[in-house]
């Protein structure tokens, strides 16, 4: 029974040996650890999932990044690119192998990405003691607050609803109802919709979280919001989970009963031609929308759809800005003599950046102020879209 | 009373909606299981096959939904012989040989469908007559449920008559309950294996194409109806397809009146109830062919 | 060699005229179907007492009630004077009433010595220990040989015992039980689907237990009762017939009449010859 | 000392030399790969200890690691950086999570066992994402500090110090379970797999044992668990979700159910497929775990550690040996 073990552990110890002599350097004593800089193209890591169920936002970062590049000849700052990328995948776990691998195995400069709120507190402490800075063009936890290394060129998770709450207090004569994603994403939502609803002087009717993922059949929660006596409904979904709650608020004759306020990730990108008409009039906050008029966005969207024969979404227009903000930096920083050091520095100097979605300029906590916008999902030349109704200030 | 019976009206309909499509689902599973010994838990995997065929051929005509069942039910059988032959070489090795194989087959398979379809989820539509929502008592509700419930009832009573009634289905109780015993009497279990396999993965098709427009396909559903079908299969007892209508009603109404009554429960109502039910009899509710 | 020192615990009921088994008024209902009626008798210590029956005289359940693996609808088990009806199979087991099974069964992965230890362990009380390895606890490993020697399995002790032959297998069955220092050895059938030289075999194995271990055994093959037994229990559709000696059974009209028009009468009666 | 005892002493020394080598020789990704996969083995362990060696196959070890991780966090940011008391206390937390909830667990067989477990796995991750002040949400629980070995030492930082770490960690486990194993409690719980009904009827109150099990495996589980907090420096409600449990179960049946060093192989194959080869071919980790558990299950039937077995047959050996049960 002993001797059977043999031919494995011969196998065993022969594959390592193998790979003993195909690779090079060592975590300990290698001490062989290059610094990237003079000669070569900057290694730019992309984290962005390319499988699970945030696949199609990860295809809209990876295509606005792209499209940043293909302006700009695969030139940042002057110095050619080399971007990696890497899975995002679903859960923290594979998020941040992922970010592990970018950062310890292919040593690159800089990344940027990150869809899921859990995978950016994954690896916050990554980017941080290796000291390599991190351009998020989605995630955004409100609880990342005190980074030197992560910034972020979209939003932060409360902010959509903050910019909502007020306006919604002022347009609604009665009470408000929430239902939102349970996972911190849903809370923050709700959080920063409460905090500027409730100065305003609104009136809650109930808030309930509705379990994510998971929940493909919201009629339950439908039915009690339903009978609640709320004159609005706040909600917050993405994906999937947006394209069935629109539907059946839908069918289950909420709609024109009760209106409906959300955060612009709701109806934003391929969701909304899933959603039909269930979706037409709903109301959402976000801080860009395709048809924004800028001599920018106008070129933005044009080069986008020439790509990808599709509408650029806030997640696209937020991976293409991460593009221009690594653009300024390695250009301040340098260009060839640029390492991760120094353009992390150069980030933080960015006075403005002019993006497809407007003028932003960085907060305290490296994300952007920028303005809000209330959106109506309307009817235009016979297919659905977001449309711009009104501004709702900066945030 | 009857404001609380107002107020849940809806709920307890839509119960009955998805608790009838949870048994299209689960039937199948569960006389696999029950009959043939075999854990398949690339089940969900073809109610997702179904799903993404009603959404391919679907365009809101009768004929449409005509052309996407008969798909559906083609590649339901073909699917689930193909389950059959695969897992047919692993007879004697254990549940755990199968679940890891079918597990497996069922990771290529979604990866395979995301190439094909993409990683959104995609609504379906019903035929167009179908579509739109309807008063029930005062409580709007959709048209297509409601016909739905009209279909799987059918299906249903279809389904159980043949198992409880005919002779095709004492044979597949009597199989469930002494596999060896059918096998002595010169019965070709292979055949019956496959013959199950590809009702029961044919049903789960057939369940997709009609439930794509409830449950819409997407990366993840098929894990999500394989974790409900195997809830459904094991509180109502494996093998058994009195015991899968009922668990499926059961499960029906926790995740709809119950998650009405106590939403902030929501994420425990499933794996709670199961709880409950193998605490108080492990076997399920109606586990066949033991005292 | 004695094995008996070690496996059986001194000789307890043997000489206070208590019987070792008491079973009075015990039944068991499956819904409508009265399996086991009303039945009493008893085991005197230290003998080898058989039930038979007919087909469907109760006798796999009464061994199953006796045994603790099922629950009896009413009446009661005594062992050495003790009720022991609310026990599990468990606990009736640690306290000396062990059974054997119909089929071979055994850890099938696990060696022929591995088999005992479990017996062996389970008695010395360290079945849940998570130290020292088995292989260095002498005293169990001893015992175990031992018992195997015992029923002519030594040589085959490192076998596993799916690697066994059927005989060899029914011999580790006994093995088992014998390895729990039984006071009470019920035998479920055991020569069931044995050759005629095994079954002789294992009536020699049977007649060579120390006379402290009481054998209840319920068995088909008339045989091996006839051989074995010093006291016969007859079942007749679930009730008690009559209890008694060989011969005395051999010679009851109602045993005859009961047995008639069964396939073993002719068996039954040729044993008179014999 | 025999030829075997030579060989095997010689073999054992060559996978010790090749563990210990691993940070001298690979870059900080490859390192930080193995560390994952050690933890894993011993999450497998767990499950092999139940689902291999008791034969209770479980779905619901991760809610245990999960316990093990998030309590280890936790004693980290409130308490100590010192991992021996952070190892200590997770492992106890997990030991009474189990003594909890495997009542309710052990009442099920089989596939019963089997989903029961999943649905303690289940309600465990809903609760984890519920628990934010406590656990942090579904955004997970970071600020882990670096793990303190010796008292008023420096904290792991390097990946091959936090190898090193873990891997002494894992092979104490490892030394660990290998006494159970051959232990009288190992020889029970292989009973109670092979035969429940023929253990009772040697007296043992067979609950107990399989309650027993579960509790040690509860307990190696959460070890693994405070020793992934301590590695990873982050924890999540997926860590105790349905795929950290279902890798674990094909872990061990990729690896070959009860043998203990074919789980750990299997859980680093596992481990290496999906963060490593699965980077590789950016997005397709599941499609290569699929082709992996479907080939795995064809090829060898066995598992990794019943592939020898077959080579056996193909280079039959002069003396003949029974299959004897595998004990480790």
């Amino acid at each position: 029974m002993r001797a059977r073990r043999t031919p494995i552990l011969i196998a065993v110890a022969a594959a390592t040996a193998l790979t003993l002599s195909a690779c090079g350097g060592g975590t300990l004593g290698g001490g062989d650890e290059e610094e990237a800089g003079s000669g070569g193209p900057i290694k730019i890591g992309l984290l962005v999932p390319q499988s699970g169920v945030y696949k199609s936002l990860g295809d809209d970062m990876k295509a606005g990044f792209e499209v940043y590049l293909e302006e700009h000849d695969n030139m940042l700052g002057g110095v050619e690119v080399e971007v990696i990328l890497a899975d995002e995948g679903e859960t923290a776990d594979s998020g941040k192998a992922a970010a592990d691998k970018l950062v310890k195995q292919d040593e690159v400069t800089v990344v940027t990405g990150v869809v899921s709120s859990a995978v950016m507190n994954g690896v916050v402490d990554l980017f941080e003691t290796s000291k390599i800075p991190l351009v998020g063009s989605n995630a955004s936890p409100t609880t990342l607050t005190d980074a030197t290394y992560i910034w972020r060129t979209s939003y932060v998770n409360d902010q959509p609803g903050e910019a909502l709450g007020a306006y919604v207090a002022e347009q609604v004569d009665g009470s408000v109802y929430f239902l939102a994603a349970d996972y911190q994403a849903g809370l923050d939502e709700v959080t920063g919709f409460k905090r500027s609803f409730d100065a305003a002087g609104g009136e809650t009717a109930d808030e309930v979280y509705t379990p994510f993922p998971g929940t493909t059949n919201f009629q339950p929660f439908l039915a009690n919001a339903n009978s609640s006596g709320a004159e609005a409904l706040f909600s917050f979904y993405a994906g999937g989970a947006a394209v069935e709650f629109v539907k059946q608020y839908d069918q289950f004759g909420l709609k024109g009963q009760i209106d409906h306020y959300s955060a612009g990730f709701l109806t934003e990108g391929g969701v909304l031609d899933a959603q039909g008409e269930s979706a037409l009039g709903t109301f959402t906050a976000m801080n860009y929308n395709f048809d924004l008029e800028n001599e920018l966005n106008a070129s933005f969207v044009e080069a986008y759809e020439a790509k990808t024969g599709l509408k650029p979404t806030t997640y696209a227009m937020a991976s293409y800005d991460a593009a221009h903000v690594l653009d300024l930096a390695i250009e301040a920083a340098g260009g060839e003599d640029a390492d991760s050091e120094s353009i992390n520095t150069a980030i933080g100097e960015i006075e403005k950046v002019e993006s497809p979605r407007g003028t932003w300029t960085w907060s305290e906590i490296g994300t952007p102020v920028q303005t809000w916008y209330l959106r109506e999902v309307q009817e235009v030349d016979g297919t659905l879209a977001n449309v711009v109704i009104q501004e709702l200030g900066e945030l | 009373m009857s404001g609380w019976f107002n107020a849940h009206f809806v709920s307890m309909v839509d119960g009955v909606a998805y608790g009838l499509l949870l048994f299209t689902l689960a039937v199948g599973l569960s006389l696999v299981f029950g009959m043939m010994d075999v854990l398949n838990l690339a089940h969900g995997t073809l109610y997702l096959a179904g799903a993404y065929t009603a959404y391919a051929l679907s365009d809101g005509s009768w004929l449409g939904l005509l052309i996407a069942l008969v798909v559906g039910l083609v590649v339901g059988l073909l699917g689930g012989g193909l389950l059959a032959a695969a897992v047919a070489p692993l007879q004697g090795r254990g549940h755990l040989d199968q679940a890891a194989l079918t597990l497996g087959i069922s990771l290529i398979a979604a990866e395979v469908m995301v190439m094909l379809f993409g990683a959104e989820v995609l609504p379906t539509a019903p035929p167009s007559a179908l579509s739109g929502s309807v008063s029930v008592l005062g409580h709007t509700y959709p048209v297509y449920r409601l016909a739905f419930i009209g279909i799987a009832t059918l299906l249903a009573a279809l389904v159980y008559l043949a198992f409880e009634r005919s002779s095709v289905g004492a044979l597949v109780r009597a199989t469930v309950a002494d596999r060896d015993m059918v096998r002595t009497m010169g019965v070709d279990t292979r055949k019956v294996l496959f013959g199950v396999f590809g009702f029961g993965a044919a049903l789960a098709a057939v369940g997709g194409v009609l439930g794509a427009p409830i449950i819409a396909p997407g990366p993840g559903i098929d894990e999500r109806v394989l974790v409900l079908s195997l809830v459904v299969v094991v509180i109502g007892g494996l093998g058994s397809v009195r015991g899968a209508l009922l668990g499926a009603l059961l499960i029906g109404q926790v995740q709809t009146l119950g998650v009405a009554l106590v939403p902030s429960y929501a994420p425990f109502l499933l794996f709670g109830a199961m709880l409950l039910v193998l605490a108080l009899r492990p076997q399920g509710l109606f586990a066949p062919g033991r005292a | 060699m004695n094995a008996s020192q070690h496996v059986v615990p001194g000789g307890r009921g043997s000489a206070d005229g208590v019987p070792a088994l008491g079973v009075e008024g015990l039944s068991r209902h499956f819904g409508s179907l009265r399996a086991v009626q009303e039945v009493t008798f008893e085991v005197r210590a230290g003998s080898r007492h058989a039930v038979i029956g007919p087909n469907g005289a109760g006798k796999s359940t009464l061994f199953a009630l006796i045994a603790g693996a099922l629950p009896a609808t009413s009446g009661r088990v005594r062992l050495h004077g003790d009720d022991v009806t609310s026990m599990a199979e468990y606990a009736r087991a640690n306290r000396g009433l062990v059974r054997t099974f119909q089929h071979s069964s055994l850890f099938l992965s696990a060696t022929a010595r591995e088999n005992v230890l479990l017996a062996v362990q389970r008695r010395h009380g360290v079945q849940a220990s998570p130290w020292r390895s088995v292989t260095r606890r002498r005293a169990l490993l001893e015992e175990a040989d031992e018992v195997l020697a015992q029923l002519g399995l030594l040589d085959r002790a490192g076998a596993a015992a799916g690697a066994l032959s059927h005989g060899e297998r029914r011999q580790l069955e006994v093995a088992v039980a014998l390895a729990t220092a039984p006071s009470v050895l019920l035998l479920d059938e055991p020569a069931a689907g044995m050759s005629p030289a095994d079954t002789q075999a294992f009536q020699q194995i049977v007649l060579g237990l120390p006379q402290e271990v009481t054998v209840l055994l319920v068995e088909h093959d008339l045989d091996l009762v006839f051989g074995l037994a010093d006291t016969v229990t007859v079942l007749h559709l679930g009730e008690h017939l009559i209890t008694g000696d060989p011969e005395q059974v051999r010679a009851s009209e109602a045993v005859q009449s009961a047995y008639l028009g069964a396939e073993d009468t002719s068996d039954l009666f040729l044993e008179e010859g014999s | 000392m025999n030829s075997l005892q030579v060989r095997r002493t010689l073999l054992v020394g060559l996978v010790a030399f090749a563990l210990l080598m691993v940070p001298w020789v690979f870059g900080a990704f490859t390192v930080s790969t193995f560390t994952r996969a050690l933890v894993f083995a011993v999450l497998a362990m767990a499950v092999n200890l139940l689902t291999g060696v008791a034969g209770l196959p479980t779905l619901g070890q991760a809610a245990y690691f999960g316990v093990g991780a998030y309590t280890g966090a936790l004693v980290s940011i409130h308490w100590s950086e010192l991992g021996i008391v952070q190892l200590l206390v997770a492992t106890l937390a997990g030991v009474v999570a189990a003594v909890l909830t495997g009542p309710l667990a052990i009442r099920g067989r089989g596939v019963a066992f089997l989903m029961i477990t999943l649905a303690i796995g289940e309600i465990g991750y809903s609760a984890a994402g519920r628990l934010d002040a406590v656990t942090g949400g579904t955004d997970g629980l970071s600020g882990i500090l670096p793990v303190v070995v010796l008292p008023g030492g420096e904290g792991l930082v390097n990946e091959g110090l936090i190898y090193y770490y873990v891997l002494v960690v894992a092979v104490l486990a490892y030394l660990g379970v290998g006494m159970l194993l051959r232990s009288p409690f190992g020889l029970t719980l292989r009973g109670l797999r092979d035969n429940e009904a023929r253990l009772r009827a040697v007296g043992y109150r067979t609950d107990a044992y399989a309650l027993g099990a579960f509790v040690y495996a509860g307990g190696l589980a959460a070890l693994a668990g405070s020793l992934w907090a301590s590695s990873q420096r982050f924890v999540a409600p997926g860590d105790m979700g349905f795929e950290i449990a279902a890798l674990a179960l094909l872990a061990v049946i990729v690896g070959g159910v009860g043998s203990m060093w074919g789980a750990c192989l299997g859980a680093a194959l596992v481990v290496f497929t999906r963060d490593y080869f699965g980077q590789i071919v950016s997005g397709h980790a599941p499609l290569l775990l699929g082709t992996l558990f479907v080939l795995a299950v064809y090829l060898l039937p066995k598992g990794i550690a019943g592939g020898r077995a077959q080579w056996r047959t193909l280079f039959p050996r002069s003396h003949a040996e029974h299959p004897t049960a595998e004990v480790r």
